[in-house]
């Protein structure tokens, strides 16, 4: 074990102690849980205000104003930032005043939701479409092998992945009722799908005890110290 | 005029969002940006808004002494320890246990992160690994077709992926493993992935046009 | 004498070094240079293209790079602006091009020695920034997006001429349910937005079924909790609850303080959330949004609590934890359709009718790319399934 | 009240105990079963063997401390690779609780190779509103950087005078805890189009074999088994060096006793079948 200070070694018993707090969860909430809980609450929160305005607020915004402000002279697209940004974050600063100056904040909170709703339109057709349709197609067309060279076996495959997507699809048809023939495929869909969900959490399993294993090496870490 | 103004604002950026997709010009691109970049300066302030609502939350409970309020004492005293330290200046060294909010090796700032956020953080994620282990035993019980498929994938899946699932029954489990990995669930995922394209087009369509208006608090 | 000397070791010098670089014969040009505009660019870009250098093949002394040259004029001095490895047989010359200026360009072909040739000027080309995109597959985006936006939209204008079918969610159901029991009990509703930003497509189908959900629990008057994680997604919820509240009729039921902002760390939140499920034991939980490794949590604490649990997301790991842990689970696509199935609203029903056709679409064009895919190989598809099943 | 109706209604902190121990025990034990080498991470190893010294790879760490006994190996093991081949790396973080964690490991693996900060790697650090980042950092780094994580201005940078845009980076790899991932495939792979490789999670790594069939990536890498396969191919000797590889002994012993757990509740289910 390597020598550490006894400032560090303070610190890792706090690290320790909070994540014990933390750990007695499992067997039932308890005060030690609350106060970890509380603590790091208030912990993220500061940690946010710091990290929002050092790394956003100032940069992007204070220290352009403050060119504009104190006559460095800013370029006209600065200035238009500077000024659009201030009047919808003054906007959205309402709120804390309530009432009818609070309605003013639905102007910037309808920009931003415009904005996100926008790109989400053709993004949404290309990434979750275009490419996907992509992927269906090409499998079978622009293959760089030969699709009978690979023994078969992907050829299969591939003929799998089309059948799972399309009947999973099916399943997602929500304007015919699911019957008959098209009732059956929706079913197959839903196969498919519940293989997809059982194997992504055994699959998931792993990461998970990962973790745990990496608490407990700091666990040790953190004893060591000790003794 | 209480809902036609934000609609219209809306209408008007999705509009200018979805069309600048496709022109590489760089006058609309030019504009993209600074919107980004005004989105993320209101996000930014917003944040004080949070804040006020956190910590009012808190102060009213030691106000009003309601039960549990002594645990508030704590948020709020490292909440403000925590954002102080950000704008103490650097000069303004008060050692490893307070002072000053730097990026650099000791800072109180760092050790805030590295000995509390941190750790509590790791923490509340490892105990996923108990959870899936208690989800994994309630929900894993073969009480339909639909059910037993859930449960066989999954712990094919557990076995094919540690190594000594191949070691007790051979390679084949682990190559079982990938393949349900690689071809039935790729299959599953394509499905849900070009549905939820198909949704989120469909919600961001009526966002803009403003036919969901729910964020406006419902009502036409 | 010594001077005799020195002339005779810098003669030798001198013909050791020339016979050296003789030896050496400089690489062949490029060949066939054009220059144009970069298509469907922002502009200053102008792209080169040209047959390789033959050099790039000998053993000895290959060419192993190129570099691009430009000038305002064709005799005017050239300066470099960029550069391109072997092989290639085209680059895009960028470096402090302007817009509509004219330029001429070269090659400058080099040697692994460093010799080099220069080819032809070629130009001039002039960059201009496009308008729009016409780069194949972003028309193929935008066919696509304007023949889906154009079902959903015809559909929204018919639905309200004509009763439209949807199939019954069981999820969707539930929530009606949940509102119900939660009254009965006379206990909370928890609704998590999940832990996206308000740019998150996942996040605003949340708004609108919170909205739909918070008219229902002021109808039955019971009680809603709703903590926040983003404090844009914060903002907005307030709007949304609160709203919701007045078109029930019941503003005055709306408290302020169960709509609230806990912090914008995913643990920590969490950390927060655990503890109001075990203390306020609300008797429906509501995990609709975007969500990650918290989604376990969520749901076993739910569990613990004694909650009845609906969750819906469009993150496909999280979807499997759900499922499993979750008494109902929205998959994809069931949330994002959910608003529109509560609103029970034509146009709503008639947006899902449209999402389907998109399917349709999407359906027939992977069948139809099967099949092309088929016929241009020359098999049919009962042959590659005698492949498959004999492993050939 | 049988047995089996008691195990049925088990108190699942029971359950806790026995995934607890199943842990901790096999910090005693070492066993040691080989990793075998999947194609898809051999790809990324391969694909950077294949550069020369100096060429850049645009690097994005994107994991918080709770990933870290599965994402850190990887990001060490990539460094490891990258480093000692002479590579440069250009890399940010756009995941909030990541920044620190990127940073520590840089400039950990930067010091074990003698590398020079700002010539041999640069780290541009964080912005929030990722997707907006990546797009921007596509027309120019300084756009969203104009100063980097340690407050240089970025221009000062040596190695940065030649790098504009992602075209000049030779492949984007991103280590990524979060749906992070996605924003680099959708903007940065879907609008750029740079090769993209991605290190993620093993909850993650499932949703992303979609993408790496529809070629979006063309590299995986998956969870701590991944990382130990990662490990096995840089190759170096140790346990300092194969963190991953070490823990996947433990992996093994908790993974059967979930599945005794999930066996026992089904035999448990059916021997009561009927009661109820």
């Amino acid at each position: 074990m390597p020598e550490i200070s006894l400032v560090t070694a303070v610190w890792t018993t706090l690290a320790a102690f909070l994540s014990l707090c933390i750990f007695s969860f499992l067997y039932k909430d308890n005060p030690f849980y609350k106060i970890a809980e509380h603590i790091v609450v208030g912990v993220s929160n500061g940690y946010w205000v710091i990290l929002l305005f050092r790394d956003t607020f100032k940069p992007l915004w204070l220290d352009p104003a403050w060119s504009l402000v104190s006559g460095k002279g800013l370029s006209a697209e600065l200035t238009i930032f500077v000024l659009v940004s201030l009047v919808f974050s003054v906007f959205m600063l309402l709120r804390l005043i309530g009432g009818k100056a609070a309605l003013l904040s639905r102007w910037s909170m309808a920009a931003i939701l415009g904005i996100s709703a926008g790109v989400l339109i053709p993004l949404s057709v290309q990434t979750y479409m275009y490419e996907q349709l992509k992927g269906n197609v090409l499998s079978f067309g622009a293959f760089p092998l030969p699709f009978f060279s690979v023994a078969g076996q992907a050829a299969f495959n591939n003929l799998l992945i089309i059948i799972g997507s399309l009947s999973g699809l099916a399943y997602f048809f929500f304007s015919k009722e699911h019957k008959g023939y098209f009732g059956a495929t929706a079913q197959v869909g839903i196969w498919f799908l519940m293989i997809g969900f059982g194997a992504t959490f055994g699959y998931t399993v792993m990461a998970r005890l990962s973790l745990l294993i990496g608490r407990i090496e700091f666990m040790k870490e953190w004893l060591q110290i000790f003794f | 005029m209480r809902k036609e103004i934000p609609l219209a604002i809306m209408l008007v950026t999705g509009v200018f969002m979805a069309v600048q997709f496709f022109v590489p010009h760089e006058i609309p691109s030019l504009i993209y940006t600074n919107l980004n970049k005004t989105v993320q300066v209101v996000g930014a302030v917003a944040l004080v808004l949070g804040i006020v609502s956190i910590l009012s939350i808190h102060l009213a409970k030691i106000g009003k002494k309601q039960p549990g309020f002594g645990y508030s004492y704590f948020l709020i005293v490292f909440f403000v320890l925590m954002a102080s330290s950000g704008f103490l200046p650097k000069s303004l060294n008060l050692g490893s246990f307070l002072g000053h909010g730097g990026n650099e090796e000791g800072s109180f700032f760092l050790n805030m992160y590295n000995y509390v956020l941190n750790p509590v953080q790791s923490t509340m994620f490892a105990l996923l690994a108990f959870f899936i282990a208690s989800a994994a035993y309630r929900a894993f019980r073969a009480r339909s077709i639909i059910a037993t498929l859930l449960l066989l994938t999954a712990i094919i899946v557990m076995l094919g992926r540690v190594p000594i699932g191949p070691a007790i029954f051979g390679d084949w489990i682990a190559e079982l493993a990938d393949w349900i990995m690689a071809v039935p669930n790729a299959g599953a995922k394509r499905a849900i992935i070009v549905g939820v394209g198909m949704g989120i087009l469909s919600l961001s369509l009526k966002m803009v046009l403003g036919i969901e208006r729910a964020w406006l608090g419902g009502g036409r | 004498m010594r001077k005799l000397f020195l002339a005779a070791l810098l003669s030798t010098f001198f013909l050791i070094s020339f016979s050296f670089v003789s030896a050496q014969t400089p690489p062949a040009p490029v060949t066939n240079l054009t220059a144009k505009d970069t298509p469907s660019d922002k502009g200053a870009q102008v792209d080169l293209s040209w047959t390789a250098s033959p050099d790039e093949q000998r053993a000895e002394n290959p060419v192993i790079g190129y570099q691009l040259l430009v000038a305002l004029s064709s005799d005017s001095p050239f300066v470099a602006v960029g550069k391109a490895d072997a092989g290639a047989s085209g680059a895009t010359a960028k470096d402090g091009l302007k817009n509509d200026q004219s330029y001429y360009f070269k090659v400058r072909a080099y040697a692994a020695d460093s010799s080099f040739s220069e080819s032809e000027v070629a130009g001039p080309a002039t960059p201009t920034g496009q308008w729009w995109n016409t780069q194949p597959n972003y028309i193929w985006i935008f066919v696509g997006m304007v023949m889906l936006v154009g079902f959903i939209l015809y559909n929204i204008r018919k639905a309200g001429k004509e009763e439209l079918y949807i199939r019954p969610i069981a999820g969707i159901n539930a929530i009606d349910e949940g509102i119900g029991r939660a009254t009965e009990m006379g206990k909370p509703i928890l609704y998590i937005c999940g832990l996206g930003d308000a740019a998150q497509a996942a996040t605003i189908a949340a708004f609108s079924v919170l909205g739909r959900v918070a008219q229902k629990v002021a109808q039955y008057q019971s009680r809603l909790i709703v903590p926040c994680y983003d404090p844009i997604v914060f903002s907005i919820c307030q709007d949304v609850v609160k709203g919701a509240y007045l078109n029930a009729g019941r503003p005055e039921a709306y408290n302020e303080k169960d709509v609230f902002f806990v912090t914008q760390d995913q643990f920590p939140y969490m950390a927060a959330v655990n503890g109001i499920m075990l203390r306020e034991k609300p008797a429906t939980n509501f995990y609709i949004g975007q969500f990650y490794a918290e989604s376990l949590m969520l749901a076993e604490t739910g569990f613990q609590a004694g909650s009845i649990q609906i969750a819906g997301t469009d993150q496909l790991i999280q979807m499997s934890f759900f499922i499993v842990a979750c008494d109902f689970t929205l998959i994809g696509e069931e949330m994002y359709a959910a608003s529109a199935y509560l609103s029970k609203e034509p146009e709503q029903i008639g947006s899902i009718k449209g999402q389907d056709w998109g399917k349709v679409v999407f359906a027939s064009l992977s069948l139809l790319g099967v099949v092309s895919a088929l016929l241009e190989h020359k098999i049919g598809f009962f042959e590659m399934l005698k492949k498959v099943l004999l492993a050939e | 009240m049988g047995f089996f109706e008691k195990m049925r209604q088990i108190d699942r902190r029971w359950i806790f105990l026995a995934v607890g121990v199943a842990i901790i025990l096999p910090f005693f034990f070492y066993i040691g079963l080989p990793i075998k080498v999947t194609p898809e991470v051999k790809v990324l190893y391969d694909s950077v063997e294949r550069l020369k010294p100096g060429d850049v790879v645009f690097f994005a760490p994107e994991y918080d401390p709770g990933t870290i006994p599965e994402l850190q190996p990887m990001c060490h093991a990539f460094l490891r690779q990258c480093f000692s081949k002479g590579i440069k790396i250009v890399a940010v973080c756009l995941f909030q609780l990541g920044p620190a964690q990127a940073e520590q490991d840089l400039t950990l693996i930067a010091k074990e190779y003698n590398q020079k900060y700002g010539v041999d790697y640069v780290y541009l650090g964080y912005k929030p509103y990722p997707e907006t980042v990546i797009l921007n950092m596509g027309e120019d780094f300084r756009k969203s950087f104009p100063k980097d994580y340690y407050g240089n201005l970025v221009d000062t940078l040596p190695m940065m005078r030649n790098l504009k845009n992602y075209s000049d980076t030779k492949m984007i790899i991103s280590i990524n805890a979060t749906s992070g991932a996605d924003y680099w495939i959708r903007s940065a792979h879907g609008r750029y189009n740079i090769p993209l490789g991605l290190g993620v999670t093993a909850v993650m790594a499932t949703d992303y074999y979609t993408y790496l069939q529809s070629g979006q990536l063309f590299a995986l890498v998956g969870g701590m088994k991944g990382a130990a396969e990662m490990e096995q191919l840089v190759g170096l000797e140790g346990k300092k060096y194969n963190r991953a590889t070490a823990r996947m002994d433990i992996q093994n012993f908790a993974h059967l006793v979930i599945i005794f757990f999930v066996i026992l509740g089904n035999v448990a289910y059916f021997a009561t079948w009927g009661k109820k």
